[in-house]
């Protein structure tokens, strides 16, 4: 139990200073990196919560592929960071009141009693042990009731696609692409065409 | 004793820091970028923790769905600022005042 | 026959109106003059009619408005008063219009001129004949048209401009009264049509009426509202300002309109409601206080006035003075009667005015007039005529009519009679005075215009005198013959219910109080005279001596620019205050302008918003999330 | 029907979603006028799936009932997105190919930005709607920015996304208390659930608050409004046209669903939202407006004033409530058809329309379109006898019907604010004289003049048949 | 009675008359052929409703020539029109002056003939539309719709400062319109029922008819206009053209009127007895103040403008008077001011058409050069004084009559405004008319010509004719206002 605890203040806490970190950090290359950590600690977290695959495809997915992209785009495009970085206190005691404010709001909603009459026993919150594997759970779930939510995602990831495509595609004209039907139905009496060639004069 | 209560404080405070990014940065667009994916991972926490308590196992369908859907995002938001980057040669949030009025 | 009398200068006045540049204007001339010759044949018929004591006649000829129970014909009411208001009308009128083709000779618009003054005749014959209070309304303003009409008539002349509206506007004012009244009459009696009102008088004798939360006495009260039309019509005192002005028209329109017939309008209602006035005590001491007090007010006036129109003008003021306060002590028959002779004397008056002025190209200045005896006899004598009748010379016309309303005031029981008699019998002095001040200052003494006028003054044509001749025909004998049926005699025969009669039966004055009120005006005589017989200078001296006195009736009392300063100025200024400062700046400054203001200053302060920063916009989201939040928090 | 697996392509996002991918490919490998044929086939794909909607009969495919729900209403509205998809698509061909934007992808990503928006109607759980919503916006951030060499295209297109994206996630996290407290997703569900109580816990109001304000986002309306007149003015005319039209039929079909089903018993919570955000659209889309100069901006204010009116009708919450709700999004699609039709054919000096002051002597050089745009915008400022008129006479019919009295006087007093601005474009054509002859060439295809010819059409004569649509709009069920 | 739909006809014959208009191809010089076009479309509709009036049955108080088809199917709101004693002269009101208008821009209006003509047509239907509805919604589209040709009128062929007039025009008579809006709604929402019959004979509750109450009156007041809701007025009038300021003083003004007398007299008695000493104060201020107005101004359109606003304030108490000389004064005055105020306006045009300037001072001595032009000036003037024998006098002295029962400083309120009337009219007439002619660029001024007479004549003969025999006009409205009095006694004696 003990262990539990800690584990989570563990990994909330380190969740937490990350996120800070992510917005505060002067290097948008280290905000990715915060971010990074804090994604691996949020799925430390779903671990404890007994969400195996999704920690494992956040940490897949999300620092694997979504996270590198955005080192990648942070790397291309070349930035003078310091300069990035001034104005941030500028707003930042309305920015904070508001946060504060919405913190607390959030707080008096889950951390008083008033709030819910889902849990007003204080179960703790523990990793279920159930006969089905989480991973296979989701597997049962999404390809049959929620089949066409999946399909959606691939539209959307379609969509992604297709957007991110068109609008950084550029397609430079001139460029001479190898076409293999043509060459291979070209006409040998037209490959070649002779010309007579005054002296003097170009063709 | 950590309750759901724990993890749901835990998802608002992310949630609040993902918001402030958005706005207390004047300079860089990337960061907001991010700052949206901590958004996104704070409902995810929510998700799974609410999940985790009711014992449904729709609430870990959504957040595979969310992530896919941050994914995409996240690759559409940086084609976008891939070519405001390109027009302008900035991603300073500070120029991006065009359109105004 | 009635009917025909009435609708043809209607029909004269159409002629010339519509018609009105067909022919030679000789034509119009003298059609319209031959239809008010006709007309007058007709009231002579009909006025004998009455001698020999025809009865009432009403003759309805459409209805005019129904509203409810508000029911009003257009008729025409034959009775004595009527017959003999006719008379006055039709005979001064055609006069009048016989006497304006030659006077009118060098005017351009002689055409519109005659169709004026025909059509003055029409609303006026309307007046006197109607039925009912609105009718007689409708003539009464009419006349007032025809007399803005016709005082502005030589319209490039600012003053006359001037003068018109004033007339019209101070008749408003009467007829404000007047108009307030009508309602008030129906009000009460539930019918506007005088026969109807008559026979219910006796059950509101008592009653009271709700006004500006306060109570009257009904019939008092409607009487005074009344009465408020007559003076403003009648030029009394309060009202009178306009009647010298309208002096500005051509001098034919003065003696018909404001001498003869129109300004004795308000006379006229009087004595047609005399059934009503009778109980209303209150009004008629004001009516005999306002007579009394115009008629010396006027007559001290006229002492002093040198323009020779303007004399005679607040001699007429004077004269209606007399009237209304006969009318007040409940003389009405006296009252009636010195409007006919009046009538007949004043145009007399007025018109040899007009013919003087004539022969002196339009110079109306007595100062600069004198010695035309000489030039124009047959006017002088008229003149003479008309202001012996006028000072109660006694077997001239006003000497009878005048006589009775002094003894009918000596007699009457009213509370305010007996001053009004003193004030009648100091009027006939100054009238005295004035009358003979006029005709000295005219045609005798020696010449003081400039040689070239003075040579070619001459005499009027026949169309001119031919008028003066008749009236004064009428000024002489209107009074022997008439007394008896008017004031005398046979008045109970001959007004039988036209009017209400309330003395039984005649009475001359003692004969200490004759001698005195004849002996007025000989002083009168006497100090004019005095003063103006050989030359101006004591005139002059006496002018200086008496200052303060003198400029007071030099200049009318200052009523004029009492009335500009309290009245005229202020609604100016409280006009230019409402427009600029109520109008534009406050309704409009503060409605739609202020408004319009407002949205589009926060338009531009919301653009301001709108600032184009990313982070603002979602500052204003997160704001607005946890507005609503908060807002739930702590709902 | 029966249930045979062929018939799943007769589902009608299952068809245009297949058809989607058939336009792609066919764009792809089409050479020459790849844009006009792609834009073509979309337009007959969305034709047929309106036909489909139309003969829809219940299906129910391996749960798709659950995900999806079905009525009369989310016909009534899909069938509205489509003719408003196909509208914008065809009055803005002629655009793209002006500006040579001539993207196959476009008409695809509308066509996925469509079939998004039928899912939006539709959903019946929270992930889909989730799911639907992210597949319409992100088909139009995309749009937004796809003007790729114009600075104002992309920036459109950053703040079109980064405020599309926040406001996902602020609904997203208020999905997530909605799920955590009542522990179901579906709407049927939920509102099960919630039917057992008598008023709201605390965490559900703030998920509904959450989600309100994700969906206000969508819908534009106030404070969450301040991306809409910079991306309207920053987006390409005829993109600006379809974000004009379509989404916001989808969006305020969803937000009367979302109100209306799971928090069917709960009006005193949310209604409170919607009429805060009803009344602040309303006065500041007309008086936000009237300081505009350029035209597309107008009309996105203009859009903000109507998504308010619309939410008094979702603030009377009854039956005439979405009736006025149908009418007034008909005849709000109706007038921006009209509206963008013309604006996208208008060339000023060579350059497409875009300040209200170019409208200067349009009266006189081409007296038809200027006639078109006055009623149009008399109609957008709801004077009878056009059909803007109906629209917010049906709303306040409903308002009142909820004896909402104050609302609906304060509904009346902005439509009058933002009649100023509308008459000002009337008086810009008609009242001021134009110095110099400005040329202005209305060059417009034949389709597009169909559809202009149409749009104006209804809008005039809609008076002199109105049972036609209203039979229609009374008929709906949510 | 005749059994095809007269009124409908009459209704839509200028739209058709429009229409035919919009397939004429402009002719750049003269446009001759829209003008007669529209002139005969708008003669025939007069003549049309000429037949309206002769066939009209005296002795029926409700309406006639009623037609009825069931319009929207959800809810009741019927295209009902019809014709009783109270609308029939607004309708021949409007009628009359739109082939006036017509005629008296004939030379005037250079730009835009075809849409100036076609607003014109499509603003006479919308008139003639808005008397004869007899469904309060109907009405209130009509009512409307009648904004849309007049800011196109004020504002494309206005004064200098006709974008302000005009959207003032439009703005302010909006607000006050839509507030009627939600009144009808609410109407609406409680009886379900448009149709204005049956709301007539309907009792609301006393606090419902107190906020409907102000909600048509705020449409009504800004329409009729009321002090303090009138200075739109004088705008709109003065940078109208002349045929717009006439159509805006001869009609549109009496829609505020018309709409009082059906809707709050009709429909909200007990309401209209708590609120009548409001709309007395205000009749009473507005006569005298803007009377004291009228008399400051310089502009001789705004000197009429100001007029009009205290004409009104005489109609406003004689409506609430609610007394059958009352209410008749106050429908006298109407069709009197509609013809007075419209025929001064025309003759205000006929001088601006020749000099460009409506300015007083300029003006002056023209009755050494138009003779003719003031005496049908005289006659009108006339007529706004409310000399008796004009058609002034009836309405202004029918109401007095009426307000003596009701209350006396109303009466003296109201006779107020005849002394200040002649004032400021006069004062008018002698400077533009009267005296020499300072000003050189009068010196060669013309009279008015043939067409002027046309138009001039007729009005000065309805004047005239108004004045002396009312009867004509009382008696069809007679019943029809009698029901609405005696409807009004009884929901009050209750």
């Amino acid at each position: 139990m003990v262990l539990y605890s800690l584990t989570f203040y563990l990994f909330s806490s380190v969740a937490v200073l990350s996120a800070l970190m992510v917005i505060s950090a002067k290097n948008p290359v280290h905000s990715v990196l915060f971010l990074i950590l804090s994604f691996v600690n949020a799925s430390g977290l779903f671990v404890l919560l007994g969400a195996e695959f999704l920690a494992m495809i956040l940490v897949v997915v999300y620092v694997g592929a979504v996270a590198v992209l955005f080192l990648f785009v942070v790397m291309m495009l070349d930035i003078n960071f310091v300069k990035l970085r001034e104005g941030f206190l500028q707003y930042l005691p309305f920015g904070a009141l508001l946060g504060i404010v919405l913190v607390i709001e959030l707080g008096i909603l889950f951390l008083t009693d008033r709030s819910s009459n889902i849990y007003n026993n204080q179960t703790p919150l523990q990793p279920i042990v159930n006969e089905v594997e989480n991973t296979k759970m989701i597997g049962q779930i999404l390809y049959t009731e929620y089949f066409y939510l999946f399909q959606i995602c691939g539209i959307i990831l379609l969509v992604a696609m297709i957007g991110s495509i068109t609008l950084t595609l550029r397609d430079k004209g001139g460029v001479k692409r190898q076409n293999i039907d043509s060459q291979n139905t070209v006409d040998a009496s037209k490959a070649i065409e002779k010309k007579k060639i005054k002296i003097g004069e170009g063709i | 004793m950590i309750t759901l209560e724990h993890y749901l404080f835990l998802g608002a405070i992310i949630f609040t820091l993902g918001v402030l990014g958005i706005f207390l940065n004047k300079k860089n667009l990337i960061i907001i970028l991010m700052s949206i994916e901590l958004i996104l991972l704070s409902v995810n926490i929510n998700f799974i923790s609410f999940s985790a308590y009711i014992n449904d196992i729709s609430g870990q369908i959504f957040a595979m769905l969310t992530l896919t859907v941050a994914a995409a995002e996240a690759a559409i938001g940086l084609a976008i600022l891939v070519v405001f980057f390109r027009n302008l040669g900035s991603i300073e949030v500070n120029k991006i005042n065009q359109l105004k009025g | 026959m009635a009917t025909s009398i009435i609708f043809l200068p209607l029909l004269g006045f159409l002629f010339c109106f519509l018609l009105g540049k067909k022919f030679n204007y000789k034509v119009y001339q003298i059609s319209t003059t031959s239809i008010l010759f006709l007309c007058t044949l007709f009231s002579w018929i009909i006025f004998i009619q009455f001698i020999n004591n025809k009865e009432t006649e009403i003759i309805f000829i459409l209805n005019w408005i129904t509203s409810g129970n508000f029911i009003v014909d257009w008729s025409i009411r034959l009775d004595t008063l009527t017959a003999v208001m006719f008379i006055v009308v039709t005979t001064v009128s055609a006069c009048v219009h016989l006497y304006s083709i030659g006077y009118m000779e060098e005017d351009p618009s002689k055409i519109r001129f005659m169709g004026y003054l025909s059509l003055f005749t029409f609303f006026m014959l309307v007046l006197v004949s109607s039925n009912n209070l609105l009718q007689m309304f409708f003539g009464w303003e009419g006349v007032g048209l025809a007399s803005y009409l016709l005082i502005g008539f030589w319209h490039h002349k600012d003053s006359a401009n001037k003068a018109a509206i004033k007339a019209f506007v101070v008749n408003r004012v009467g007829d404000f009264g007047y108009a307030i009244g009508i309602a008030g009459i129906f009000y009460i009696f539930g019918t506007i049509s005088f026969d109807s009102i008559f026979s219910q008088v006796d059950r509101f004798s008592e009653h009271q009426i709700q006004f500006l939360s306060f109570s009257f006495p009904t019939l008092d009260f409607l009487c005074f509202l009344l009465f408020i039309g007559a003076m403003g019509k009648s030029a009394q005192l309060g009202l009178h300002t306009w009647l010298p002005d309208a002096m500005e028209g051509p001098t034919p329109v003065s003696a018909l309109i404001h001498a003869a017939t129109m300004v004795t309008a308000g006379v006229f209602l009087v004595a047609r409601m005399s059934p009503l006035y009778e109980f209303a005590t209150f009004t008629n001491l004001f009516i005999t206080f306002i007579g009394a007090a115009t008629a010396i007010f006027a007559a001290s006036i006229a002492l002093t006035q040198n323009d020779i129109k303007r004399v005679i003008a607040y001699s007429t003021c004077s004269q209606l003075g007399y009237m209304f306060f006969a009318a007040g002590v409940g003389a009405y028959n006296a009252s009636i009667f010195h409007l006919t002779t009046h009538a007949f004397f004043k145009a007399l008056l007025f018109l040899s005015a007009g013919s003087v002025i004539h022969a002196m190209h339009h110079e109306q200045d007595m100062r600069k007039m004198g010695g035309l005896f000489k030039k124009i006899p047959f006017t002088a004598s008229m003149m003479w005529i008309g202001s012996l009748a006028i000072i109660g010379f006694p077997y001239l016309s006003g000497y009878y009519s005048k006589e009775s309303i002094l003894e009918n005031a000596f007699y009457a029981s009213n509370g305010i009679a007996y001053f009004a008699y003193l004030v009648g019998i100091l009027t006939a002095l100054l009238t005295a005075f004035y009358s003979w001040r006029l005709l000295f200052l005219t045609f005798h003494g020696e010449n003081r215009s400039n040689n070239k006028t003075y040579d070619h003054a001459h005499e009027s044509p026949l169309v001119m005198t031919a008028p003066l001749f008749i009236l004064a025909i009428g000024s002489i004998f209107s009074g022997i013959f008439f007394a008896d049926h008017f004031i005398g005699y046979y008045k109970k025969e001959f007004w039988d219910n036209a009017i209400l009669l309330t003395e039984s039966s005649h009475k001359y004055l003692p004969l200490t109080q004759s001698l005195i009120s004849k002996s007025a005006v000989a002083v009168g005589i006497l100090v004019c005279v005095l003063i103006y017989s050989n030359n101006l200078n004591r005139a002059k001296n006496l002018s200086y001596n008496l200052d303060p006195l003198y400029s007071l009736s030099k200049n009318k009392w200052y009523v004029d620019e009492l009335y500009h300063k309290v009245f005229v100025l202020t609604f100016f200024k409280l006009a230019n205050f409402f427009w600029k400062r109520g109008d534009e700046k406050t309704i409009d400054g503060l409605g739609p302008n202020g408004v319009s203001w407002i949205i589009s200053k926060s338009s531009s302060y919301v653009s301001l918003f709108q600032s184009g920063y990313l982070f603002h916009y979602a500052f204003a989201m997160l704001g607005g999330l946890v507005i609503i939040l908060t807002w739930f928090l702590y709902y | 029907m029966l249930n045979n697996i062929y018939n799943i392509f007769f589902i009608p996002e299952i068809f245009l979603a297949c058809s989607s991918f058939v336009c792609l490919l066919f764009g792809l490998f089409l050479k020459k006028n790849a844009f006009r044929q792609t834009s073509n086939l979309a337009v007959f794909v969305l034709l047929l799936t309106i036909l489909l909607v139309y003969y829809d009969s219940e299906s129910n495919f391996a749960n798709y009932k659950s995900l999806f729900s079905h009525s009369s209403f989310i016909n009534f509205f899909k069938i509205l997105a489509l003719l408003g998809s196909i509208t914008s698509i065809i009055i803005s061909k002629d655009y793209f190919l002006g500006i040579k934007l001539k993207n196959f992808e476009i008409p695809i990503l509308f066509l996925f930005s469509t079939l998004g928006m039928m899912l939006m109607i539709a959903s019946n759980n929270l992930m889909s709607m989730y799911l639907a919503i992210e597949l319409q916006s992100l088909s139009l951030y995309v749009a937004a920015a796809i003007k790729r060499d114009s600075i104002s295209s992309a920036e459109s297109g950053v703040k079109y996304f980064i405020l599309g994206a926040l406001s996902s996630g602020i609904l997203l996290y208020g999905f997530s208390l909605i799920y955590g407290f009542t522990g179901s997703m579906n709407f049927d569900d939920i509102s099960f659930y919630l039917s057992k109580y008598d008023n709201l816990n605390l965490g559900l109001i703030f998920g509904l608050v959450f989600v309100m304000v994700g969906l206000a986002f969508k819908v534009s309306a106030v404070p969450f409004h301040m991306w809409t007149p910079d991306v309207y003015e920053g987006a390409p005319n005829s993109i600006t046209g379809f974000f004009a039209i379509v989404p916001k039929i989808a969006a305020v079909a969803l937000i009367y669903r979302f109100c209306l089903v799971p928090f069917e018993n709960f009006y005193t919570e949310w209604s409170q939202i919607i009429l805060f955000l009803s009344i602040a659209s309303m006065f500041l889309g007309a008086i936000a407006a009237i300081a505009q100069s350029n035209i597309k901006r107008l009309l996105a204010y203009s859009s903000i004033g109507h998504i308010g009116y619309i939410l008094i009708a979702l603030v009377a919450a009854n039956d005439d409530g979405i009736k006025a709700a149908s009418i007034y999004m008909f005849s709000y699609m109706i007038m921006n058809v009209a509206i963008f039709a013309i604006l996208l054919s208008l060339k000023v000096k060579n350059e497409y329309l875009i300040n209200i002051s170019d409208l200067k002597g349009l009266s006189k050089s081409n007296p038809i379109v200027s006639l078109s745009i006055s009623i149009i915008m008399l109609s957008m400022a709801g004077i009878p006898p056009f059909i803007g008129f109906f629209g917010k006479f049906y709303v306040f019919i409903a308002a009142i019907e909820q004896e909402l009295y104050v609302l609906s006087v304060l509904g009346v007093l902005a439509s009058v604010i933002s009649a100023f601005y509308y008459l000002r474009i009337i008086k810009i054509m008609y009242f001021d004289e134009s110095k110099s002859e400005v040329i202005i060439n209305f060059q417009i295809s034949f389709q597009s003049k169909i559809i202009l010819s149409l749009s104006l059409f209804l809008i005039i004569c809609f008076i002199f048949y109105p049972s036609l649509l209203i039979n229609i709009s009374a008929s709906l069920t949510i | 009675m005749i059994d095809w739909p007269l009124v409908s006809v009459i209704i839509f014959l200028p739209l058709i008359g429009a229409l035919i208009i919009l397939f004429i191809k402009e002719d750049e010089l003269t446009s001759i052929n829209i003008k007669w076009a529209a002139l005969l479309t708008t003669l025939g509709t007069f003549i049309l409703s000429l037949i309206l009036w002769l066939q009209f049955d005296y002795s029926n108080p409700s309406y006639q020539y009623e037609e009825k088809f069931r319009w929207f199917d959800d809810f009741n709101f019927f295209y009902h029109v019809g014709v009783d004693g109270i609308s029939l002269f607004m309708i021949l009101l409007s009628t009359f002056l739109t082939p006036l208008c017509i005629l008296a821009s004939w030379n005037n209006i250079k730009k835009r003939v075809k849409e100036y003509m076609l607003s014109f047509l499509f603003l006479e239907t919308v008139m003639i539309g808005m008397f004869a509805s007899i469904d309060i919604l109907l009405f209130y589209i009509f009512f409307e719709a009648v904004l849309i040709p007049m800011y196109l009128i004020i504002g494309i062929w206005g004064g200098n400062r006709r974008i302000y007039a005009s959207f003032k025009f439009f703005l302010y008579t909006l607000l006050g319109s839509v507030l009627m809006l939600i009144a009808i709604i609410v109407m609406y929402r409680n009886t379900s029922s448009m149709s204005i019959e049956f709301l007539q004979g309907n009792y609301f509750s006393y606090n419902t008819q107190l906020f409907l109450w102000l909600a048509f009156f705020a449409s009504f007041a800004v329409k009729i206009p009321m002090w303090p809701f009138h200075t739109w007025l004088p705008d709109a009038h003065v940078e109208a053209p002349t045929a717009g300021s006439v159509i805006l003083a001869g009609v549109l003004l009496k829609m505020g009127g018309y709409g009082f007398i059906r809707f709050s007299l009709g429909m909200l008695p007990e309401a209209t007895e708590f609120f009548i000493p409001l709309i007395m104060t205000l009749s009473i201020v507005a006569i005298v103040y803007t009377s004291l107005v009228a008399l400051a101004q310089t502009d001789i359109k705004k000197l009429i403008a100001y007029s009009s606003v205290a004409h009104m304030g005489i109609v406003t108490i004689g409506i609430f008077l609610v007394n059958q000389q009352g209410l008749e004064g106050a429908m006298m005055q109407m069709i009197s001011h509609g013809l007075v105020s419209a025929a001064l306006f025309l003759c205000v045009g006929v001088i601006y058409d020749r000099m460009h300037t409506r300015e007083i001072e300029f003006y002056g001595g023209l009755v050494q050069r138009m003779p003719l032009y003031a005496t049908v000036f005289m006659i009108f003037m006339l007529g706004s004084v409310g000399l008796p024998g004009t058609s002034g006098f009836i309405g202004e002295f029918l109401v007095i009559v009426g307000a003596f029962k009701f209350s006396s400083y109303v009466v003296i309120g109201a006779a107020f405004g005849i002394i200040l009337s002649a004032v400021y009219m006069l004062y008018l007439y002698k400077r533009i008319i009267f005296g020499t002619i300072t000003n050189n660029k009068l010196a060669d001024i013309l009279d008015i010509n043939t067409r002027e007479k046309i138009i001039l004549i007729p009005l000065a003969i309805s004047v005239i004719l108004l004045g002396i025999f009312p009867n004509l006009f009382l008696d069809p409205m007679r019943l029809s206002l009698e029901l609405i009095i005696t409807n009004y006694e009884i929901a009050n004696a209750k």
